[in-house]
């Protein structure tokens, strides 16, 4: 029990939740970026298998974790642009084109790395290279917290970042204005001149490259090789992690959050014997749970409002 | 010089209806030039094509004498083309200067300058008359105010060609007399205008050329001042229409409809209906007129079980029914046209046979128990397709596929013929053409003289004076006029009270209601 | 005019399984060395034999279902993408009936069609009560439900009816009455289809010959106007949610009944997400799911037989039904070409007039 | 031929079986095809069947999964031979003679970890804590991953009766960053090893041992010899690895059946004895582990042989006993 306590409330503890969080998150920006303009990407979790992928590639290839990166988001990008096409150009459900670019991406990367290196598993015979992690200046000295909030990959400080990023970037610039007139009324948008394709394909690619960061982190952060279907349902849970935050990047970070703690604390609460089914199950169930209490106390607001209201 | 040539327009859409058949149409520079039609007529069409949303299946487009290939609205706005939709095509959630600058937005570095955005928005609404709120949220404005939004963001935009699709059909007779003003500015100023409107007396006051056309073709082009209403209807229905209604005397039965006291305040908190009371009886059309915005919406859905929340009381044939829902209310005869037809009045994705059956279905002969009956459905809809002219090929069209004041009689259609004790009529006739809108009218007092009780609410004064047997107004919830014949009432005299200048004791109206 | 564009359609269905054919065949060309061979194993395996004609059955039997359960909440124009969970529910549920009740033959396996149906309703319910009691996503409450269903359902197995006497994860064996029986001695053809076919008529009828299902599909198309027209959407959302989790909870039981006789899953099969895919082929129609569940399952199967034959890897076969499903659906895919015809066809009419 | 129920690269139990094979092929002059039948149940049945439609003269199988299937099919085939590895028909349901089971006694190559890892714990060694905590990493909680358990803790026991064993399974094969993240779970509270059961999700472990500066035991094959090349300092943090020689195995009943010596029509439990199980003897564990400890090693190694140590097997444990085995170490 001691070990227990010891494992949730060490500085270690809160550290890996930054850390179980950051791929989500991206995942969640991702799906941010392209529900602002009205089109729910269901091929988040393909675009992240893919830069996984290719950012272990070129980083063996290349010898440089950078260009590793660069290739990856690259690949999330390019299938990003292919899911638009298909979406945009030639009208397939987005719904159907983004569970086939799923399938596509899990098939592809495991026949590529079979082609490449003779294994279909994982690429761990290979040498790539991961993307180094930053001590920061300062806050790395103050006891607890530096802990905390020092010494994390670089995408995991990106991650965060992109989080103000983001949210400035649609709710202060004239594109995201435009993406978000796009997803709330196409037409309107068009009645100005707005190409409501362009517009689409910007915010399909710009969440190809959040996917990209998101998928680049695993392979080149979290671990150092490519392992087949190695996103294991992150992209999706970045797809719900969005839902629960509605059109913010905030709220994304914040649903990010909740389900890196709840995994974090699953992994630690194995220890004390607990049916591993159980403790697996409690991110879900944490998601459940605070998306009644979300949504139900936002149903109470506004009836709470009128009572008063009347009231007076 | 011509400010447009459209010369031998054809448009066949996907399903293979072909809404223009060859039309020709010019519009020379800084002329008012309405163009007229039936529902269905390809007005829309045609002026979609002009704007680029629609791209033509054949037929040749010049713009000030300059052959022209249009294939976005883009293009369209950079050819100095600006057009404000039959349907509102406005951002809810933006604000009025987000809307009038989306697209060409004032930068800061990498921001949006809002500031200069309400700047932009100012200054154009004084140079063109049009006063908006620019800070504010375009989601609770009345349509009076989106409307000049919507001319707004054109102008803006340096459009020196304005389409205007109905402009008027939701505006005040006052708000539709500024908006002439602004145009008529505006034409004097050298901007070519083109003006779709189905009420022929503001085509008469404000064009000077008007265009026919009829079943997608081009009927001809005439100086305005040289055709009459008469001329212009008898061009676009091919018959005689009668622009006055008869109207025999009411009889007046029991009291079906008693609504007393009723308050309500809106999510936001705003308080749009205050202590609201007056009686409707079987065999009359009692009117409810007043600008939009002024707590008509939410008295209708609060009356169809649309909204809750209110307090106060609601009887219908004497038993208490505030806070029941459609569900109940559709059961107990209640029938509503509703004020806007593609949220709610309609499902645009769904056939017409489905549509007119949307309330009844679970009754005989459509369904017994738990069985559906689609052959039953399909019968009833040819029938009714025939009554109300509906313009159509089949009764699995998809009611999205209509034109705008199609939709309209499929909705009417149904709540005409769903047997009600008490009908509520929000806009009955917006968008519908002259022949439709004489035959809806005379639907009107046809149920009103088999003894159902009609409330009348319309934006559309000549409408409420011609039809309703007695008269209230409504200004910021309240009711502030009440008039019992309407005979001698002129439209000038009921905008006083609509604008809230002159208004009758609370008492007296509450008396003559005998509550 | 109509006869020409359902004819039309058809030409270009066939037109683009070709052109997606053609685009695997290139594909192979890369990963093997006689693709002429793979190709036609991929082509013509599945009805090369009796007994991979029956495994071609057996493999669309599943699909079919939640194809069918996918349909229903795709019409009510719900986001519910919680098939798999409820079908791995309606499974572990049906474990539960086939050991425990009593083993009267015919009426077991009637019990636990209908504990797997409860299961899957019951699963379903979840998100279906959320939406319309607080209008929470059903997207997100759904997808969680699927991973709880797995973790629930490995635990319900694993501490309560786990085959201690087996060297992995299963359950006792059913009862034989509990069993979907084999029709065929050798060939393991089981009544699976056969259900799956007669609910697909069931859900048609469901959808567009009752009174129920024309209330769900007004509210699919559009929920004020169900509501301002006097239909009850909350009950709708609940109802069309519960209806289609038993019809997916029935994919599971089924399954297991016929194919294993025994809980065997280690891990979800992924035939709720074949569902969607199914229901998006079929434009959400029950009866078109049929033949989009057997497109579906031909090219499973036909990849099978062709890494069976060939030794080809399973996941170029991937690559290939990705493709073919995204070009199938890709409307605008040979568009211009039905715009000429039916611009034609309509001028023609004009002139006639 | 051989078919797998899954896809190759694994790094341990697939890839170790397809190795043998390929040995096989080029030692015994054999023709051979590896097919590999996925994830999806529904299609191990048919594919088994119509391999046997064809003419392949000896079929492999794998696993407990396959067991019931190849129980219906090979009757139907009596002129085809039927191997099956890690786990055995039952030959009480008669007319099983073409079949010949190789079953590999994990629980004791566990059981060696299991000590190895309780001796090093408290051993003062570097990267050590005086806490008597050791890991175990399953992929799932499942009889096969089960056996191994049971085999390290009674291990672990031996050595120290107090010993304190931290189990996570992370519900999936296939999931590194999880595995990694358990991992670091477990190192935080205490442990210093773990042993790696875990298939493709245990790669996350020997990450995370590197990642923490701790130990790892790795499992099926030799790990510290298969990362080696890619990142000596990982390898430099693998103690040992529990072998489990599919590869041999299978090579061997090639082997003895082209010779006509194979015993078909018989269960075959490879264990120590047999080289069918064993810790890896490799430079690393040389130089990492202490004499002394390598010399305990030995010692109940042959115990094992002796039949002096009985290690229990998971397989029909009912679930409270291994749930009673598992409680007594919890931490
Ligand atoms: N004057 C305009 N009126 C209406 N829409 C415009 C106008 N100028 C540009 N747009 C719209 O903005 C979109 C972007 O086009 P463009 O890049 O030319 O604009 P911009 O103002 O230069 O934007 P940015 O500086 O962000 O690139 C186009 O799709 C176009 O529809
Ligand atoms: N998107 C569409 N797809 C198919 N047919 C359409 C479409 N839009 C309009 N139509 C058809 O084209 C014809 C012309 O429609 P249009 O909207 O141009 O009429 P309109 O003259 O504007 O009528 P209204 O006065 O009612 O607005 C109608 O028969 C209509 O059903
Ligand atoms: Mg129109
Ligand atoms: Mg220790």
């Amino acid at each position: 029990m001691n070990e227990l306590v010891h494992g949730i409330l060490s500085p270690q503890f809160f550290y890996s939740i930054l850390r179980v969080t950051t791929p989500i998150l991206f995942a969640a920006l991702a799906a941010l970026l392209s529900d602002v303009a009205g089109s729910t990407n269901i091929g988040i979790e393909g675009m992240m298998l893919m830069s996984a992928f290719w950012g272990v590639m070129v980083s063996a290839w290349t010898g440089s974790a950078w260009i590793g990166l660069l290739a990856g988001v690259t690949s999330s990008v390019l299938l990003s642009l292919a899911l638009a096409y298909f979406y945009l150009n030639l009208k397939t459900d987005l719904v159907l084109a983004g569970i086939a670019f799923n399938i596509f991406s899990s098939g592809a990367t495991v026949f590529l790395l079979y082609l490449f290196t003779g294994d279909k598993g994982s690429s761990s015979s290979l040498k790539s290279y991961v993307l180094p992690k930053i001590d920061i200046p300062l806050i790395k000295d103050i006891p607890v917290v530096g802990d905390i909030l020092s010494g994390h990959h670089v995408l995991t400080y990106i991650a965060f970042i992109s989080v103000f990023v983001v949210q400035y970037f649609i709710y202060k610039t004239p594109l995201g204005l435009r993406l978000r007139a796009v997803g709330e009324n196409p037409d309107a948008a068009q009645s100005v001149g707005i190409s409501v394709k362009k517009i689409r394909y910007i915010s399909m690619l710009l969440s190809g490259l959040m996917a990209g960061f998101g998928g680049a982190f695993l392979s080149m952060g979290y671990v150092s090789w490519f392992a087949r279907d190695m996103t294991n349902g992150r992209g999706f849970i970045g797809l719900a992690a969005q839902a629960l935050g509605g059109h913010s990047a905030f709220g994304s970070m914040w649903g990010s959050l909740l389900f890196g703690l709840a995994e974090a604390a699953s992994y630690t609460l194995q220890a004390i014997r607990i049916p591993s089914e159980f403790t697996n199950m409690l991110p879900f169930i944490f998601t459940i749970i605070a998306l009644a209490i979300y949504a139900r106390s936002k149903l109470l607001q506004i009836k709470k409002i009128k009572e008063e209201e009347k009231k007076a | 010089m011509k400010a447009i040539e459209m010369i031998d327009i054809v448009k066949v859409y996907p399903n293979g209806i072909v809404a223009n058949k060859g039309v020709n149409f010019e519009v020379e520079e800084g002329e008012i030039h309405a163009l007229v039609g039936e529902n269905g007529a390809g007005k829309t069409t045609l002026m979609k094509i002009l704007f680029g949303i629609e791209q033509p299946t054949s037929g040749e487009i010049r713009i000030f004498e300059k052959e022209v290939h249009i294939h976005s609205p883009h293009d369209a706005i950079a050819k100095g083309i600006g057009m404000v939709h039959q349907h509102f095509m406005l951002v809810p959630s933006f604000t009025v200067a987000e809307n009038i600058v989306l697209g060409m937005e004032p930068k800061k570095g990498f921001s949006i300058d809002m500031d200069e955005a309400v700047k932009i928005v100012e200054e154009a609404s004084k140079r063109y008359g049009l006063e908006v709120p620019p800070t504010e949220r375009v989601l609770d404005l009345p349509v009076g105010i989106k409307q000049r939004i919507e001319i707004l963001k054109a102008l803006v935009r340096g459009a020196k060609i304005l389409i205007l699709d109905e402009p008027t059909a939701v505006l005040t007779p006052q708000e539709t007399e500024e908006l002439f003003v602004a145009l008529k500015n505006l034409a004097k100023k050298g901007m070519t205008i083109i003006f779709i409107s189905h009420k022929l007396k503001e085509v008469k006051e404000i064009s000077d050329r008007v265009t026919v056309l009829r079943d997608g073709k081009t009927m001809g082009t005439f100086l305005t001042k040289d055709v009459s209403e008469e001329d212009i209807s008898r061009l676009m229905v091919g018959r005689d229409v009668e622009l006055v209604i008869e109207r025999p005397e009411p009889k007046p039965g029991k009291i079906v409809l008693e609504v007393k006291n009723l308050n309500y305040f809106r999510e936001d908190g705003v308080q749009v209906l205050k202590n609201v009371s007056f009686a409707l009886r079987e065999g009359e059309i009692l009117g409810v007129a007043g600008v939009e915005g002024n707590g008509q919406r939410e008295l209708v859905e609060i009356l169809t079980g649309l909204r809750f929340g209110a307090i106060g009381s609601v009887r219908l044939l004497g038993e208490e029914i505030l806070g029941y829902d459609a569900y109940t209310l559709r059961r107990k005869k209640i029938a509503h046209i509703p004020e806007d037809r593609v949220e709610k009045g309609a499902a645009l994705k769904a056939s017409i046979a489905e549509n007119l059956i949307s309330d009844r279905y679970y009754k005989e002969p459509f369904s017994k128990r738990l069985l559906l009956f689609p052959r039953k459905v399909i019968e009833y809809a040819k029938k009714a397709i025939k009554d109300f002219s509906i313009k159509t090929d089949s009764p699995l069209t998809p009611v999205g596929m209509l034109s705008g004041g199609n939709m309209q009689k499929v909705v009417v259609a149904r709540e005409f013929t769903a047997g009600a004790k008490l009908l509520i009529a929000d806009q009955p006739t917006r968008g519908i053409d002259v022949g439709s809108t004489e035959f809806v009218r005379k639907e009107l007092i046809k149920v009103r003289d088999e003894g159902v009780a009609v409330l009348l609410v319309s934006a559309d004064l000549q409408e409420i004076l011609q039809l309703s047997d007695r008269i209230i107004v409504m200004y910021k919830g309240e009711i502030v006029g009440y008039f019992d014949k309407n005979e001698g009432l002129t439209e000038e005299e009921l905008g006083y009270y609509m604008l809230g200048v002159k208004r009758h004791d609370e008492n007296k109206i509450k008396e003559a209601f005998a509550l | 005019m109509r006869n020409k564009m359902v004819l039309f359609e058809v030409v270009r269905t066939a037109l683009t399984i070709a052109i997606a054919l053609l685009l695997g065949y290139l594909i192979l060309i890369f990963a093997t060395d006689d693709p002429n061979t793979a190709f036609k194993w991929f082509i013509y395996g599945p009805i090369s034999r009796l007994r991979r004609f029956v495994e071609l059955l057996n493999r669309a039997t599943p699909l079919i279902f939640t194809g069918l359960a996918v349909s229903i909440v795709f019409q009510a124009e719900i986001f519910n993408i919680g098939a798999e969970g409820q079908l791995f529910f309606g499974a572990v549920a049906a474990t539960f009936a086939a050991l425990y009740f009593p083993q009267i033959p015919f009426l077991h396996v009637i019990i636990v069609l209908i504990f797997a149906m409860a299961a899957g309703g019951l699963w379903a319910a979840v998100p279906a009560y959320m939406k319309a009691k607080w209008n929470a996503s059903e997207l997100v409450s759904s997808l969680m439900m699927n991973y709880v269903a797995f973790y629930l359902g490995l635990y319900i197995i694993n501490y309560h009816m786990r085959d201690v006497n087996a060297g992995f994860l299963v359950s006792y064996k059913f009862p034989r009455t509990a069993w979907l029986p084999r029709l065929l001695r050798r060939y393991n053809l089981y009544p699976g289809i056969f259900i799956a076919l007669g609910f697909a008529i069931l859900v048609w009828f469901f959808l567009y010959r009752t009174k129920y299902g024309y209330e769900l599909r007004m509210v699919g198309k559009n929920k004020e106007f169900a509501r301002f027209s006097g239909i009850k959407v909350e009950n709708v959302i609940i109802y069309s949610q519960i209806i289609s989790g038993m019809v997916a909870g029935l994919a599971g039981a089924v399954e297991i009944m016929g194919l294993y006789k025994r809980f065997v899953w280690q891990m979800t099969p992924g035939y709720g997400f074949d569902g969607i895919i199914v229901a998006l082929l079929a434009r959400n129609n029950p009866l078109a799911v049929i033949p989009a569940a057997f497109l579906v399952a031909y090219m499973r199967t036909g990849a099978l037989i062709m890494g069976r034959m060939t030794g080809i890897a399973p996941e170029i076969v991937m690559m290939l039904q990705a493709i073919i499903i995204l070009l199938i659906t890709a409307e605008a895919f040979l568009s211009f070409w039905k715009k000429r015809i039916i611009e034609k066809a309509a001028m023609e009419q004009e002139e006639k007039k | 031929a051989l078919l797998i129920n899954g896809t190759l690269g694994d790094k341990s139990f697939f890839d170790s079986a397809a190795r043998g094979i390929k040995m096989a092929e080029k030692d015994l002059g054999i023709k051979a095809t590896i097919i590999e039948m996925g994830y999806d149940q529904s299609a191990w049945r048919p594919t088994l069947e119509d391999i046997a439609d064809q003419d392949y003269d000896v079929i492999i199988v794998g696993t407990w999964q396959m067991q019931e299937i190849l129980e219906d099919v090979a009757p139907m085939y009596p002129e085809k031979k039927f191997i099956i590895f890690d786990t055995t028909v039952d030959y009480s349901k008669g007319d099983l003679d073409n079949v010949y089971s190789i079953l590999y006694k994990q629980n004791e190559g566990s059981f060696l970890a299991g000590a190895l890892a309780a001796m090093i714990t408290t051993s003062g060694m570097e990267k050590t804590n005086p806490q008597p905590i050791i890991g175990f990493l399953g992929g799932m909680d499942i009889p096969v991953i089960n056996d191994f358990l049971v085999g390290y803790i009674e291990g672990a026991k031996y050595i120290n009766p107090n010993i304190k064993v931290i189990i996570s399974y992370a519900g999936a094969f296939n999931d590194p960053a999880k595995g990694k993240e358990l991992v670091l779970a477990q190192y935080r509270q205490g442990a210093d090893i773990s042993f790696n059961v875990a298939g493709e999700t245990g790669i996350g472990l020997l990450e995370a041992a590197k990642e923490m500066d701790k130990w790892a035991i790795g499992v099926d094959s030799d790990q510290a010899l298969i990362v080696e090349e890619k990142d000596p300092d990982m390898a430099w943090h693998i103690v040992t690895s529990m072998m489990k020689n599919v590869d041999l195995s299978i090579y061997r009943a090639l082997k003895l059946t082209i010779e006509g010596k194979c015993p078909y029509g018989k269960a075959e439990a490879l264990g120590i004895a047999e080289k069918g199980i064993g810790l890896a003897d490799n430079k690393y564990y040389e130089k990492i582990v202490p004499k002394k400890f390598r010399d305990k090693i030995k010692e109940i190694e042959k115990l094992i042989l002796e039949g002096k140590i009985k290690v229990d097997t998971a397989f029909g444990m009912p679930r409270e006993k291994l749930d009673e085995l598992r409680n007594s170490v919890r931490p």
